[in-house]
């Protein structure tokens, strides 16, 4: 077996200068009652060869991005990747080394970490980031988690019904189990989390509001209005955002006293993947420290004085804390994290500006065309970013039917999660979407 | 003296990031689109539009590929040498999962483009399901949980599900001494009280301590088999019948599945639900600290409460169901770590059953040498036969007034990573050292030399050790100075 | 422009820092009548994105083995490469360097390069490898024009009809303009050297007799016979290979006596590609060092006596002889050495033996399959490893036509290289080529 | 003392390969082909089949992939660092070049596989041949050289045959002192004498010494533009003129064709063949010493000669034409060195116009910058404007005993490449110094600054530098013992 190198010689050798005994002797504390009876049911090993035509043959029955136009987002968003970012992740000490728990031998991961957590700090424009959630969706019922945990006396934590359906989802499950009230915030005929109601329900219960900012429909939530009313109840603001790459262009969260923002971060560096791996940013007030969840880098020196990384502020983890932890998080999305910052440093202040400018563009002229035609309307009369729901009589399985016979898959129908909303369709344009692909989106569009 | 200032400031570090660069130098083109840009203020309402980011780098691409190969420079990884992190099994990672990994419709698939236009990846995930399935001899399986601590999440979820379903939740679990951190934490964060458990004098559960405990508002216990004193939890049948009389059930922590592939499945002790750690046992890279991947396996009775979606086989297509009624929910976005799903699946097709098997009994082989000819020089607090590490102390060399912290930073010296420290917490000073399959007799060897060496150095250069490491680029980094002054980020 | 750090600010920074005046100033050494009139006339510039997309469309225009399966070798064949070599290959420590001229800080390059002379010592059974040439066919040209400065009193080189054309015909040019007279020597009706034309006409003047083992017809020529007329005639010896994986299988060329071994080595670590970049292996006697061309790695020791490499016997290269060099070689093949190395590392022992014996399993199931149909026959009647000439009378471009349709690249029609061989194709087979493909081949052949 | 000579021990050099592994281990695995495998016996001759390989070694895949490892990090690279490697442009290798170069269509193309099945890659070359005419000057163009010197070989024995053509092969080649050394091989390997003529005070051609030389035997001068000291031939015009004038022609070694990007064209200058470095100018990655790319551009009276087969375009297909009855011939088996050609066809496509003047330009300018910053601590034999490179020498420093490669290892120990040293031969002691466009400035600078406090060390502390270097795992290697007692290759 090539990725075993002990040969049965090696393996004798060990035993007899062991002298432990045979394997046998060695395993008489598995009771042989639980002992394997038969051979695992496995099919036969692959040789290398055989393996990658196996596995290019199920890759070859999805479609995927580079050869069918696609304007799904929701959460996942077809970003152009650069290839330094895979040829540097690649790089085995980074990916095959595991926590930085010596610090002496892995400046490289802990110094990359430290500089995500300043990209997240930047990014979102609070004062603290970690080390990685598992995604967006995770990242927010983190979020939650700590606001109660801060609001010791409050347990209602609001949640916009425009935030991503998955990320609700997620968070019920996290707090189904905890003295932990989740209530739906609704939005408003304009897409946006309704302030009104917010207004009128917030009490002195209410722990936390999140918002996703720009929301599930790409909306740019009214962050202001929200924050004029969590600010004087004392209630925590919790923003969250899908696609990170928004906040390259628009105000970051703590310019309206967000206390966690938190993020998907897939938009940088990582593939959709079919879902994942991604990884969640998470981001907090300085004073919130403690209550943090997730692993944090900080700077020191070492003895000679120079400058150097470590883990730190452990004592909120669960290695240290246990039963106590601000989290049971323990292996996060590192690797992912370090994409992120490659792609982000890659971009740097000008790319940044750029991309999320040609998203702008880009989404701005699809409305443009899809609304002028006949059958299709704009749904929300709100700005947006990179998506936006447009709202259609037509049969929707036709459209994609059609779209896909042009080599396109389309927007998402958002019925399934919103059965108000049937007849709507989000779409998502990035810098990868061509003017013609959007031309012909229109043309089949208008042929349905 | 001059010469030896000089070689010093020569060591710099590597800058960092914000701290190289130069105006208006960017790292990136991106496609014309062929429009006019928009401007942005015509789209984005006053106020929304945000300014210049302060400190915001600008790097051409060789900055940016030089700052990041230096700085893996400053890391050692599994492919740099032998890397004994005890309960992590930092096996060797399979290159070619790496290229499989990377093939278009993997990577470039979008989670919610139409299941027919998915079906190699539902194919894999179902297969997946199926392969885990035989192997912990558990027959549900969830691929949604992202990390180890994810699925024990998931799992204790499920089993609180389960007791609500029958009718009480229950508000206890039973947590072993030398349980990993995550676990009390996990049930903490799933509404439990933790019962803590001492192990015995063997190092493993006793029957008794869990009779004593034991009663009706107990939910599971939660134990790690083999434990993480590398030791089988001998006692399983008769902890699992105890436990399971008085209602509860039987979670465990897989993190060391990879003593037990083709040698024991879970499913048979009596195990109700098992999370295992495709980026130990299943080979997957630890990429620094994740991402990984921790699916969930369960018996008949956990099925129902699964997490959406799970995939399903209907003739020859396959489908994602969503219909669970019962279901605890979503943990996590879409669908799981499906990256590195495709490596685990990979993985378990190059070895087959006796590829695993083989893994499995060369990895016991392999910690029991360790601890033999180690056990003369360092303390060994259980004597008896370990399974796929083995755990050591300092108690030897503490007389030396030299600590564990010493001898791991020494071992770098020598061109090691060192072991797992101060873990397990029953055993003070812990050295937890686990060596896994892919580690050649002779690096193995080389690691035993060293610690011998070391050992010896403890008696006779005692200084030497806490002065260590002096080999690296890094001498000892001060961890009280950044915990008393948090700096978590740069900042001009 | 992504690739270039400098800025306008940075370079005017240098200018002024400099004072040596403007770009133009420091220009005028380049006379102003041959400056720059227009901008050139190139396509505008690709964005990364833009690139790739047209490259995809380049290479998609291509057939590749791993999406049909093909049966030719004549050089260039197509082994499966595990994918360690080039994930290692790429360590940009690698393959950002270039000649190690500093050995403290290129013991990567060295070591690996001393290893790589060891293996092809091994394989060729020589005592002596230099660190590689171009390919196969230059290999060959620089043996004819070693063996001519050895022999400095006899001037005539005989080459085998049955070597590669290509490599011929690159020794042809290489010696064009030198005193070195190439006489081609026919090969027999069982497809291998005429040995009595060689005893007829070896004299005196006869400085080198050349050889391919196993020849351009996959025969494993009679090596032990040319030897037996060369020796006495103290006429040097030469092999040329250009499937290296025969090596592993059969007798190496030191045990004939061979005087200079040359062989393609593109068979280990590395991909076809459309012919090139592969590498030549060059290894002879020891006798033979000072005349041999190319560079060499030789162990030594440094100041602390730790072992360690460097180049060595450079008195016989250009940059310190100049005009009497043995070869004007300077950048050779470092980076396919080095994929060659590693994939031959992996196979190891059992590996390459392993490898051979599958090739030749396959060959020989191909040859009886294809040698049974009707109107087909084994051309000649000699071993072969793994390539071997087949005989037809049915029309060649119309079997290619139903063998595409089948998608299978069929094998190599002769009758270019050799007119008297009308009729005749080379097939080849490897490891990779499937018993599935060998069947429908024959299917396909049998129904022409 | 004691713990100094442990510490020696620890830094143990990277086993040599052989000396790894153990019996019966395998690092592949192929594909079960299904038949019974043959009994080679039965197929090769008697005498034929090759016993076992002495010493062959027997390892896993983490065994190859642990040894490689360790020995990519005894190296360095461009990405490690500034690389200033004079008269080689060793410049940043774009990340997406490798990507592209690696898709499927041009990796696993068979060079026989007919041209209706290689449109692609036909049309790849057909378009980089056109590129290089148009960067060059020099309409047309053979891509089969697989390095700069071979390019030299093909272009000189295409002077060689246009010169049979005219009637005369004649005798000689000129060539400058400051010629690179595969100059004069070339020549020698094309059956030419060598006629060296010597630069002026001004480092360049006197125009009138060539005058001199020059005779109806003389078959070409070989001259390289900038030359190797980094300046521009400024009479190049009237030192074309009086070789044309005696019908000789002019051969240009463009190594240095990155300070002329957008610039000058050779094909403006007169030069009749010029070869290009794709693995200079063109970016394309120096893999520890090749594989390059040398192809060669030439005037429409050279074009006959080319080497076979060249690429047409004929409407809208591509073909390979093989028939040019003057062809010299082929320089080596297929096409040249086709993967290089891929990575340089992307990076010209990625710069365009703008980019590729903008990348000589630059060149340009921090070559000058660093001559003017170490000028005043480092004799400069030709203190004028260079082009792309400048030439420093150790005079200055040679009373105190110090040596160009003395300074040279002290750069190691600062964390850069050195120069390229004692070259070109003209200048005692050379320090060739190319930064190329792709160095920004600070690393610029940073090597400045270290060659300054070099110099001054060398006035303070000669001894430092003669011990150089020992911030790294080697220090000097012995080059006499190497050549004196050669050991080419490793025994038991
Ligand atoms: C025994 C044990 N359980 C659980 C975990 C947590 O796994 P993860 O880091 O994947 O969340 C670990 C990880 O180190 C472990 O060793
Ligand atoms: C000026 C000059 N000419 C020719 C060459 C030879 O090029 P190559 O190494 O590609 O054969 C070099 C290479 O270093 C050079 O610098």
């Amino acid at each position: 077996m090539r990725y075993i190198p002990g040969t049965d010689d090696d393996l004798k050798a060990m035993i007899d200068e062991a002298g432990t005994g045979s394997l046998d002797e060695i395993l008489t504390q598995v009771p042989s009652a639980i002992r394997r009876e038969s051979a695992l049911d496995l099919p036969p090993a692959l040789d290398e060869l055989s393996l990658t035509r196996h596995m290019k043959r199920l890759s070859s029955k999805n479609a995927e991005s580079d050869s069918t136009a696609t304007f799904l987002g929701a959460g996942a968003y077809d970003h152009f990747i650069p290839a330094v970012v895979d040829q540097l992740i690649l790089r085995s000490e980074f990916f095959t080394a595991y926590t930085p728990y010596q610090p002496e031998i892995s400046q490289g991961t802990l110094q990359a970490i430290f500089e995500f957590q300043t990209y997240v700090c930047m990014l979102t424009g609070m004062d603290v980031a970690n080390a990685s959630m598992y995604d967006g969706a995770s990242a927010l019922a983190e979020a939650v988690l700590m606001a109660r945990r801060i609001k010791r006396k409050a347990n209602k934590i609001f949640i916009s019904r425009a935030v991503h359906p998955e990320y609700r989802e997620t968070v019920l499950t996290y707090t189904n189990d905890l003295d932990i009230e989740i209530v739906e915030m609704p939005y408003d005929a304009e897409g946006k989390t309704d302030i009104d109601w917010l207004k009128t329900n917030i009490d002195a219960n209410t722990a936390a509001v999140a918002v996703q900012y720009p929301n599930f429909f790409g909306i740019i939530e009214d962050m202001d209005a929200i924050s004029k009313i969590t600010a004087p109840n004392e209630t925590l603001f919790i923003s969250a955002t899908t696609e990170a790459l928004a906040l390259g262009l628009i105000r970051p969260p703590s310019e309206f006293g967000v206390d966690i923002a938190v993020s998907e971060g897939q938009s940088f560096g990582n593939p959709m993947g079919f879902g994942g791996p991604h990884l969640g940013l998470f981001a907090t007030k300085s004073e919130h420290i403690r209550n943090m969840p997730g692993r944090l880098v900080g700077e020191t020196t070492d003895l000679d004085g120079k400058r150097g990384y470590v883990l730190t502020l452990s004592t909120r983890e669960q290695h240290i804390r246990r039963e106590k932890a601000t989290s049971n998080i323990c292996s996060n999305q590192s690797l992912c994290a370090l994409a992120f910052a490659i792609h982000i440093s890659l971009l740097g202040k000008k790319g940044l500006w750029q991309m999320a400018e040609t998203n702008l563009t880009l989404a701005e002229y699809t409305k443009k065309k899809i609304s002028a035609l006949e059958g299709f309307s704009i749904k929300f009369a709100s700005a947006t970013f990179n998506e936006f729901v447009i709202k259609t009589d037509k049969a929707l399985k036709e459209i994609n039917k059609k779209l896909l016979d042009s080599n396109i898959i389309g927007g998402l129908s958002l019925e399934s999660f919103y059965p108000e909303l049937a007849g709507c369709i989000l779409f998502c344009v990035t810098e990868k979407t061509r003017k013609q692909d959007i031309d012909k989106l229109a043309e089949v569009l208008g042929g349905c | 003296m001059a010469a030896d200032q000089i070689n010093k400031i020569l060591k710099a570090a590597e800058p960092v990031i914000f701290e190289r660069g130069s105006q208006k130098r960017v790292g990136i083109s991106l496609p014309d689109h062929g429009l006019e840009n928009i401007d942005a203020r015509a789209v984005i309402p006053e106020g929304y539009l945000r300014g210049e980011i302060k400190g915001f780098p600008e790097l051409s691409e060789v900055d940016v590929v030089r700052h990041y190969t230096r700085l893996s420079q400053l890391n050692y990884g599994v492919d740099s040498g032998f890397y004994p992190l005890g309960s992590c099994t930092m096996k060797y990672n399979p290159k070619i999962n790496e290229t499989v990994a990377r093939y278009a419709g993997f990577t470039n698939a979008h989670p919610y483009q139409p299941e027919e236009l998915s079906q190699g990846n539902l194919e894999l995930m179902f297969e997946l399901q199926g392969l885990l399935a035989e192997i912990s001899g558990l027959p549900h399986v969830t691929l949604q949980p992202a990390a180890g601590a994810h699925g024990e999440m998931t799992g204790m979820m499920m089993i609180r599900a389960c007791h609500e379903k029958r009718g009480n939740a229950r508000s206890k679990v039973l947590i072993p001494d030398t349980a990993h951190g995550t676990n009390p934490a996990t049930s903490a964060l799933c509404g439990y009280k933790v019962v803590p458990v001492k192990s015995n004098e063997r190092g493993v559960i006793d029957p008794q301590d869990i009779e004593r405990v034991m009663d009706e508002e107990v939910a599971a216990i939660m134990l790690t088999n083999p434990n993480t004193l590398g030791l089988f939890e001998e006692n399983i049948i008769e902890i699992a019948r105890i436990v399971h009389e008085k209602g509860g059930l039987i979670y465990c922590d897989g993190a060391n599945m990879n003593a037990l592939m083709g040698i024991a499945k879970p499913g048979k002790m009596g195990v109700d639900v098992l999370h295992l750690n495709l980026h130990k046992t299943f080979s997957t890279p630890h990429g620094g600290g994740g991402p990984g991947s921790g699916p969930v396996c369960v018996s008949a009775e956990l099925a129902p409460y699964l997490p959406t979606p799970v995939v399903r086989k209907n003739n020859t297509t396959y489908s994602f169901d969503y219909n669970l009624p019962d279901s605890i929910g979503k943990v996590k976005g879409f669908y799981g770590n499906f990256g590195i799903l495709v490596r685990a699946y990979a993985y378990i097709l190059s070895m087959g059953d006796k590829g695993l098997e083989r893994a499995s009994r060369t990895a016991v082989i392999k910690a029991n040498y360790i601890k033999e000819r180690l056990k003369k020089y360092y303390d060994l607090p259980y004597d008896r036969p370990c399974m796929h590490e083995c755990v050591l102390s300092d108690k030897t060399q503490a007389s030396q007034g030299v600590k564990t912290l010493d001898i791991a930073k020494r071992l770098i010296d020598y061109g090691f990573h060192p072991p797992t420290i101060y873990f397990p917490l029953v055993v003070h000073g812990a050295i937890m050292i686990e060596p896994t399959e892919t580690e050649p007799k002779r690096a193995i060897d080389e690691f035993c030399d060293a610690m011998i060496a070391i050992a010896k150095e403890a008696e006779s250069l005692p200084d030497l050790l806490k002065e260590a490491p002096q080999n690296v680029r890094f001498r000892r980094l001060d961890e009280v100075k950044a915990a008393r002054e948090p700096k978590l980020r740069w900042e001009k």
